[in-house]
C-alpha cells in the first residue's frame, strides 16, 4: 500500500469518526461535508474515479442542501414555538 | 499493514453504529448513519484495489495493462445512490418527527411505548 | 416464454412513474384501474412464468450476457417455481391490498398507488434475480417504497416514528449484506449466486465464508423480523395504513426469510455440507425463542394492529425453524405455510381495516362489544383466527403438518410443542379479541390506560362516512380467507411444492441449471409424504389451546388475580421488563440489532469453522 | 430501557460484532492482491465487447443495466416518498410573503455581486452536468454525477435571492414529470433491446467506434435517460425540502 494511500485513510478514519462526535449538529453537518471530500481523495486514490465524482457530487452538493433545509426548518419551528409559548 | 482498509472500515461501522445508538438527535442518528455506510463502500473499493493497477478507463492506456477491479465500482455507485436518497427520506421524516412531537430527541417520542 | 422474464418487473417500472406524473390531474378511478390493471398483469406474468419454469427452471440473461466458460458477466434472471411463485404470491396480494383500498383512502396525487407499484416491482423483482447484488438492489428499493408507505400519514406522531425505526434498522441491515458483498466478491470473483455457490465448492467453510454468510443472514432476518433484530416490525406493522400492513404481514417480512433459504441452498450448502448438524441448532434456537416471544407478547397487546404484527413475529419463528430444519420438506412445508399465513394475516388485518373505519379506534377494550354492528366483519376474525391455528384439514394445517413431520425427522421432535404452543397462543389472542369486539364478552375495562391513548386515532384513515362499510372492505379479505383455506386442497398443490421444493435445495443441480448451456436436469421422482393421523391430535391441541386461552383472557381476570402473590408478582415483572424493552426507541434498537448480528456471528465461527 | 443498559449493551455488544467483522477479513486476500475471475474477464473482454473506454461505465449501462434500473427505481421511489411526506398538509400554510421578506433580507440587501455569482453560476453548472451526462461512456461520470450537477443549476438561483421564481417556473408536478420521463425512457431502453434484439436490456444500436461522442450503443441513451431522472428526482427534493424550511407554517 502506498504511502499516499495509507495517509488518506487515516484521515478518512479521523474525518468519520470527528463526524460522529462533533457536538453540534449543524456543526456536525459542515463536518460531513469534509468527510465527503476526505472519502473523494480516497477513492481517487484507490483509482476510482466515477466514484469519486459520485461522492463529490453527493457530499458536496446532493446532501448538504438537504441537511440545512431540514436543519433551517427544525431552528424554525422550534423558534415558533417559543414565541407561541412566551405569548400566552 | 495489508488489511488497513478493512480495520479502518471495521472501525467506522463501530464509531458509526456508536453514534445511531448513544444519538439524542435524531438529525446526529441520520447523520452517523451515513458513516456507517461509508465503512461499506471502504470494503468494497479496498477489496477491489489492485497495486499499481490503473483506473478501468481504457482511453489512453494500452490494452491489457493492470487494472484495478471494476465491478466493486459499479456496486459503491448505486451504494452512493442509496447512501443519498435513505438520507432524502429519513430527514424528512425527522422535520415531520419534529413537526409533531416538538422534538428531534428519540427519547421524546413516545408514540410507541409499550 | 421465457421472453416474458423481465415483464413482471417491467410493467410496474412503466406503470409507477405513469401514476405518479398524471396523479396530479387525473381523477381517482384512473389511478385505481392503472393500479389494479398493472398488479392484475404482474400476478398473471409470474403465474405464467410458474408454469414455464415447472418442468425446467431456466436462467434468463439480461442483456444476452451469456456466461462465459462458467462465468457470469451480465446478470441473471433465474427462475424456478418457487421462486416466481412466491412473486405471483406479492404481486396477487398488492392487487387484493389495491382492491381494498379503492374505498378507503384518500390517496394524494398517485403518489400511494405509485409507490403501491414500486413497492410490487421491489418483491417481484426480489425473487427472481439469481444475482446476489441484484437481490440486494432489489431489497432496498422494497425497502424505500415501504418507508415512505409506513408513514402515509404524516398528520399523525405514531407512524412518523414507526417510519423512523424501520427505516433505520433496515438500512443498516442493508450495510451489512453490502459488506457481505465485498467479502464473497474477494473471495470468489463472482457475484452470481450460482457461480458464488460453485466457486466455495469443495472447501469446508472457513471464518470469511461463515462472517459473509452472517452479515447476508442477519440483514434478511432483520427483514424477516427474527428475535432481537425484530423490534422495528411491531412498530411499523401497528401504524401503517392497512392495506400497507397487508403487504407488510403476509408477504414482506416472508420475502427475508426466502432469501435466507436461497442463500443457504444455493451459496453456502456446499462448504456447509458438514456443519448441517450445528446451522440446524443455530437456527431452531433464534426460531424458538422469535416464537415463543412473539406468542407472547401478541397475547398481552390490546392494540389490535399490534396484535396481529406479533403474531407474525410468531409465526416467523416457526418459518425460520422449518427453514433451519435444512430439509426439503420443511422448507415445502414453509411454502404452503406462508401462502396460507399471508392470505389469512391479510385478512385479519382488513378486518381490523374495517373496525378502524367504523369506530376510529383499534384498542381492543374500547372497541367492547362495538363490533356486534359489523357481525360479518366478526365471522371473517374469527374464521381467520381458527385458520392459523392450523384447523385440519386447511392450507395451514397442511403445511404445518409437513413441518411437523419434518421436525420428527430431523430429530427436533420437541418442536411441535413450540409450535402448537405459539399457534394457541396467538389464535387465543385474537379469538379473544373477537369475543370481546364482536360479542361484547368479558369484562370492557382494560388494564394499562396508556396503550388505549396509542390505539385511538384522531385523524381519519378512510374515506366516506363512518355508519357504513363499503362492501369491498368486506368481500375481499372474505375472498382471501376462503383462499387461504382452500389452496392447499386443490389436488396436486401441496404435492407439486414438496416436489419444486426437493429441487430448490439441489445445490448443485441450481449450479448447472443457470451457468450451465440449457441442458435439461432430470430429477428423480418422488412420492408425497402425506399427512400423519397424530397430526389432528397435534392441531385439535393448538385450536384447543387457542380456545381456553381466549377464554382464560375474556373471563379469567378473577381467576388470574387468585393466584398467590409469589407467582403472580414475578410473572407481572417479567411481562414489565419485556415491555419496556420494546420502547420505541431507535437508539435501543440498534443495540439489539449490533448484539444479536454479534452473538449469530460468535455462534456461526464456533460451531462451523 | 435505560440508557445506561442501552450503552452497556452496545459496549458489549459493538466490539463483538467488530471482533466477528475482523476475523471474517482476516480471510481477505492481501490488500492490492484480488484474483477476480468476473472482474478480470471484463476487464479483457469490455473494449471488444462494448466500445466503452470507461469499463465502469459499461457495466453501469450495458453488462450490469438491470442493477441501475433498479438504482434509478430507488431514487424514484425515496423522491416520491420525500414528495409524500413533506406534502402540505390541508392545515399548513404557505406564507409566500414571509418568503419575499426572507429573500429580501437574507439576499436582497446583502450584495448585487452575489446575485449575479448565482445568475452566472447557473449556465455554467448546466453546461458541465450536460458535458458529465454526454460523456458517460468515455470518461468518468454519467448520468447520475450530471444529473446532480444539472440539477444544482437551477438551484444557484436560491443564491440569486429568487426562489420563488424557480418555484413558479418549475412547479412539482413538471419536477415529478422530468423524473418520471427519465424513469421511463431508461425502462423503455430495456424494452427496445426487448423488441429490437430479442432480450431485455440487451443493446441494440450500432456499437461505432471506440472513443467517440456516439459509440458504445444504447449506452449514451441510458445516461441521458438516467440524467434526466436525476436531474428532476434531485431538484425536486431540494425544493420539497426547501419549501418546508422557507414556505410552509402551520396555521
Amino acid at each position: 500500500m502506498s504511502a499516499l494511500q495509507t495517509a488518506a485513510l487515516i484521515v478518512v478514519a479521523i474525518a468519520g469518526t470527528a463526524v460522529v462526535f462533533t457536538p453540534e449538529v449543524l456543526r456536525q453537518a459542515i463536518m460531513l461535508g469534509i468527510y465527503g471530500m476526505t472519502l473523494t481523495v480516497l477513492f481517487f486514490v484507490f483509482q476510482a474515479p466515477d466514484v469519486a465524482l459520485s461522492e463529490i457530487v453527493v457530499s458536496g452538493v446532493g446532501m448538504p442542501l438537504i441537511i440545512l433545509a431540514a436543519l433551517r426548518k427544525i431552528r424554525e419551528q422550534d423558534r415558533r414555538r417559543k414565541h407561541e409559548e412566551s405569548e400566552q | 499493514m495489508t488489511s488497513f482498509p478493512f480495520i479502518v472500515a471495521a472501525w467506522l461501522l463501530l464509531v458509526g453504529l456508536w453514534g445511531v445508538v448513544s444519538s439524542r438527535n435524531l438529525v446526529r442518528t441520520v447523520l452517523s448513519l451515513t458513516v456507517v455506510q461509508s465503512a461499506t463502500y471502504l470494503v468494497l473499493l479496498g477489496v477491489g484495489y489492485r497495486t499499481g493497477g490503473k483506473a478501468p478507463i481504457v482511453a489512453d492506456i494500452p490494452l491489457g495493462s493492470r487494472l484495478v477491479d471494476p465491478i466493486v465500482q459499479v456496486l459503491v455507485l448505486t451504494d452512493v445512490v442509496i447512501e443519498a436518497t435513505v438520507l432524502a427520506l429519513l430527514l424528512a421524516l425527522v422535520v415531520q418527527a419534529h413537526k409533531r412531537f416538538g422534538s428531534v430527541d428519540p427519547a421524546e417520542l413516545r408514540a410507541l411505548r409499550n | 416464454m421465457s421472453h416474458l422474464s423481465a415483464l413482471p418487473v417491467v410493467v410496474p417500472f412503466l406503470a409507477g412513474p405513469l401514476l405518479v406524473t398524471i396523479g396530479t390531474f387525473a381523477p381517482r378511478w384512473i389511478e385505481d384501474g392503472l393500479g389494479l390493471i398493472s398488479a392484475l398483469a404482474v400476478s398473471a406474468l409470474c403465474l405464467l412464468l410458474v408454469v414455464h419454469a415447472s418442468t425446467q427452471p431456466y436462467a434468463y440473461w439480461l442483456g444476452g450476457f451469456r456466461p462465459r466458460q462458467g462465468v457470469a458477466i451480465g446478470i441473471s434472471l433465474s427462475i424456478d417455481p418457487l421462486g416466481a411463485g412466491m412473486a405471483a404470491f406479492a404481486a396477487i396480494l398488492v392487487t387484493a391490498a389495491l382492491a381494498y383500498s379503492l374505498r378507503y383512502f384518500d390517496a394524494v396525487k398517485g403518489l400511494f398507488h405509485g409507490l403501491m407499484l414500486l413497492f410490487m416491482a421491489g418483491m417481484v423483482g426480489f425473487c427472481l434475480t439469481g444475482d446476489l447484488f441484484n437481490l440486494v438492489v432489489f431489497f432496498e428499493l422494497m425497502s424505500a417504497a415501504a418507508y415512505a408507505l409506513t408513514a402515509y400519514r404524516i398528520e399523525e406522531r405514531a407512524p412518523i416514528q414507526g417510519a423512523i425505526n424501520f427505516a433505520i434498522t433496515n438500512s443498516v441491515a442493508g450495510y451489512a449484506m453490502f459488506i457481505a458483498i465485498g467479502l464473497l466478491y474477494a473471495r470468489t470473483g463472482a457475484l452470481n449466486l450460482a457461480q458464488i455457490g460453485a466457486a466455495l465448492d469443495g472447501h469446508p467453510a472457513d471464518p470469511l465464508v461463515v462472517v459473509s454468510m452472517v452479515l447476508l443472514f442477519a440483514g434478511f432476518l432483520t427483514k424477516a423480523a427474527v428475535v432481537p433484530l425484530h423490534f422495528w416490525l411491531a412498530d411499523a406493522h401497528a401504524v401503517a395504513p392497512v392495506p400497507v400492513c397487508v403487504l407488510f404481514s403476509g408477504v414482506m417480512v416472508e420475502l427475508g426469510l426466502y432469501a435466507v433459504a436461497r442463500l443457504y441452498w444455493e451459496v453456502f450448502a456446499g462448504p456447509l455440507a458438514g456443519h448441517a448438524g450445528q446451522l440446524r441448532a443455530i437456527f431452531v434456537a433464534f426460531g424458538v425463542l422469535t416464537a415463543l416471544l412473539g406468542a407472547w407478547m401478541c397475547l398481552v397487546q390490546r392494540h389490535i394492529k399490534r396484535l396481529l404484527a406479533f403474531s407474525t413475529i410468531s409465526h416467523v419463528g416457526m418459518f425460520v425453524c422449518g427453514i433451519g430444519l435444512l430439509s426439503p420438506k420443511a422448507l415445502a412445508g414453509v411454502a404452503v405455510y406462508i401462502v396460507g399465513h399471508g392470505l389469512t394475516k391479510g385478512a385479519l388485518f382488513m378486518c381490523a381495516g374495517v373496525l378502524l373505519h367504523r369506530f376510529a379506534t383499534i384498542d381492543e377494550f374500547d372497541l367492547h362489544g362495538l363490533g356486534r354492528e359489523v357481525p360479518v366483519v366478526g365471522v371473517l376474525f374469527a374464521a381467520g383466527a381458527l385458520l392459523l391455528a392450523a384447523a385440519p384439514p386447511l392450507t395451514l394445517y397442511l403445511g404445518k403438518s409437513m413441518l411437523e413431520g419434518a421436525s420428527t425427522e430431523a430429530g427436533y421432535g420437541w418442536l411441535i410443542a413450540v409450535f402448537v404452543l405459539a399457534s394457541a397462543m396467538t389464535a387465543g389472542a385474537m379469538l379473544r379479541v373477537t369475543g370481546r369486539v364482536f360479542l361484547g364478552w368479558g369484562p370492557a375495562e382494560g388494564p394499562d390506560p396508556r396503550q388505549a391513548r396509542a390505539a385511538e386515532k384522531r385523524v381519519d384513515e378512510t374515506r366516506g362516512r363512518r355508519d357504513h362499510t363499503p362492501l369491498v372492505m368486506v368481500v375481499v379479505p372474505a375472498v382471501l380467507l376462503v383462499t387461504a383455506a382452500a389452496v392447499g386442497l386443490v389436488p396436486g398443490a401441496v404435492p407439486a411444492v414438496e416436489h419444486q421444493a426437493l429441487r430448490f435445495v439441489d445445490h448443485s443441480a441450481y449450479a448447472r441449471w443457470v451457468l450451465g448451456s440449457g441442458r435439461h436436469i432430470i430429477w428423480p421422482a418422488i412420492k408425497p409424504s402425506h399427512v400423519e393421523a397424530v397430526d389432528v391430535l397435534f392441531a385439535l391441541l393448538s385450536v384447543g389451546g387457542a380456545v381456553g386461552l381466549a377464554a382464560l383472557g375474556l373471563f379469567g381476570r378473577p381467576l388470574r388475580e387468585g393466584l398467590p402473590p409469589r407467582i403472580q408478582r414475578p410473572a407481572r415483572h417479567a411481562l414489565l421488563t419485556l415491555r419496556r424493552l420494546h420502547s420505541g426507541e431507535i437508539g435501543d434498537y440498534i443495540a439489539w440489532w449490533t448484539a444479536g448480528t454479534a452473538v449469530l456471528g460468535a455462534a456461526c465461527l464456533l460451531a462451523l469453522t | 430501557m435505560s440508557r445506561r443498559f442501552r450503552i452497556g449493551l452496545f459496549a458489549l455488544a459493538g466490539p463483538g460484532l467488530t471482533a466477528v467483522l475482523l476475523i471474517g477479513m482476516h480471510g481477505l486476500p492481501a490488500f492490492g492482491h484480488l484474483h477476480a475471475v468476473t472482474g478480470l474477464l471484463i476487464d479483457r473482454i469490455e473494449p471488444h465487447l462494448r466500445h466503452a473506454t470507461d469499463i465502469v461505465t459499461a457495466l453501469n449501462f450495458d453488462l450490469r443495466a438491470y442493477d441501475t434500473l433498479g438504482e434509478e427505481f430507488i431514487l424514484f421511489a425515496s423522491v416520491t416518498g420525500v414528495a409524500l411526506l413533506l406534502r402540505h398538509l390541508r392545515n399548513e400554510d404557505e406564507s409566500r410573503q414571509d418568503v419575499r421578506g426572507i429573500e429580501e433580507h437574507r439576499f436582497g440587501g446583502a450584495s448585487p455581486s452575489l446575485r449575479m455569482t448565482g445568475l452566472v453560476l447557473i449556465p455554467m453548472m448546466v453546461a458541465l452536468g450536460a458535458y458529465v451526462v454526454l460523456h458517460g461512456a468515455l470518461t468518468p461520470g454519467g448520468g447520475f454525477q450530471g444529473g446532480i450537477v444539472l440539477a444544482a443549476g437551477p438551484l444557484a438561483i436560491l443564491l440569486a435571492g429568487r426562489y420563488l421564481a424557480l418555484r413558479r417556473v418549475a412547479p412539482d408536478w413538471a419536477l415529478e414529470s422530468l423524473e418520471s420521463v427519465g424513469a421511463t425512457a431508461y425502462t423503455l431502453i430495456g424494452v427496445g433491446g426487448l423488441i429490437f434484439a430479442g432480450v431485455f436490456m440487451k443493446n441494440f444500436l450500432p456499437l461505432g467506434t471506440p472513443g467517440k461522442l456516439l459509440s458504445a450503443g444504447t449506452m449514451p441513451l441510458n445516461s441521458i435517460a438516467v440524467g434526466l431522472e436525476v436531474t428532476g428526482a434531485f431538484l425536486l427534493t431540494w425544493t420539497e425540502f426547501f419549501d418546508q424550511a422557507l414556505l410552509v407554517a402551520r396555521r
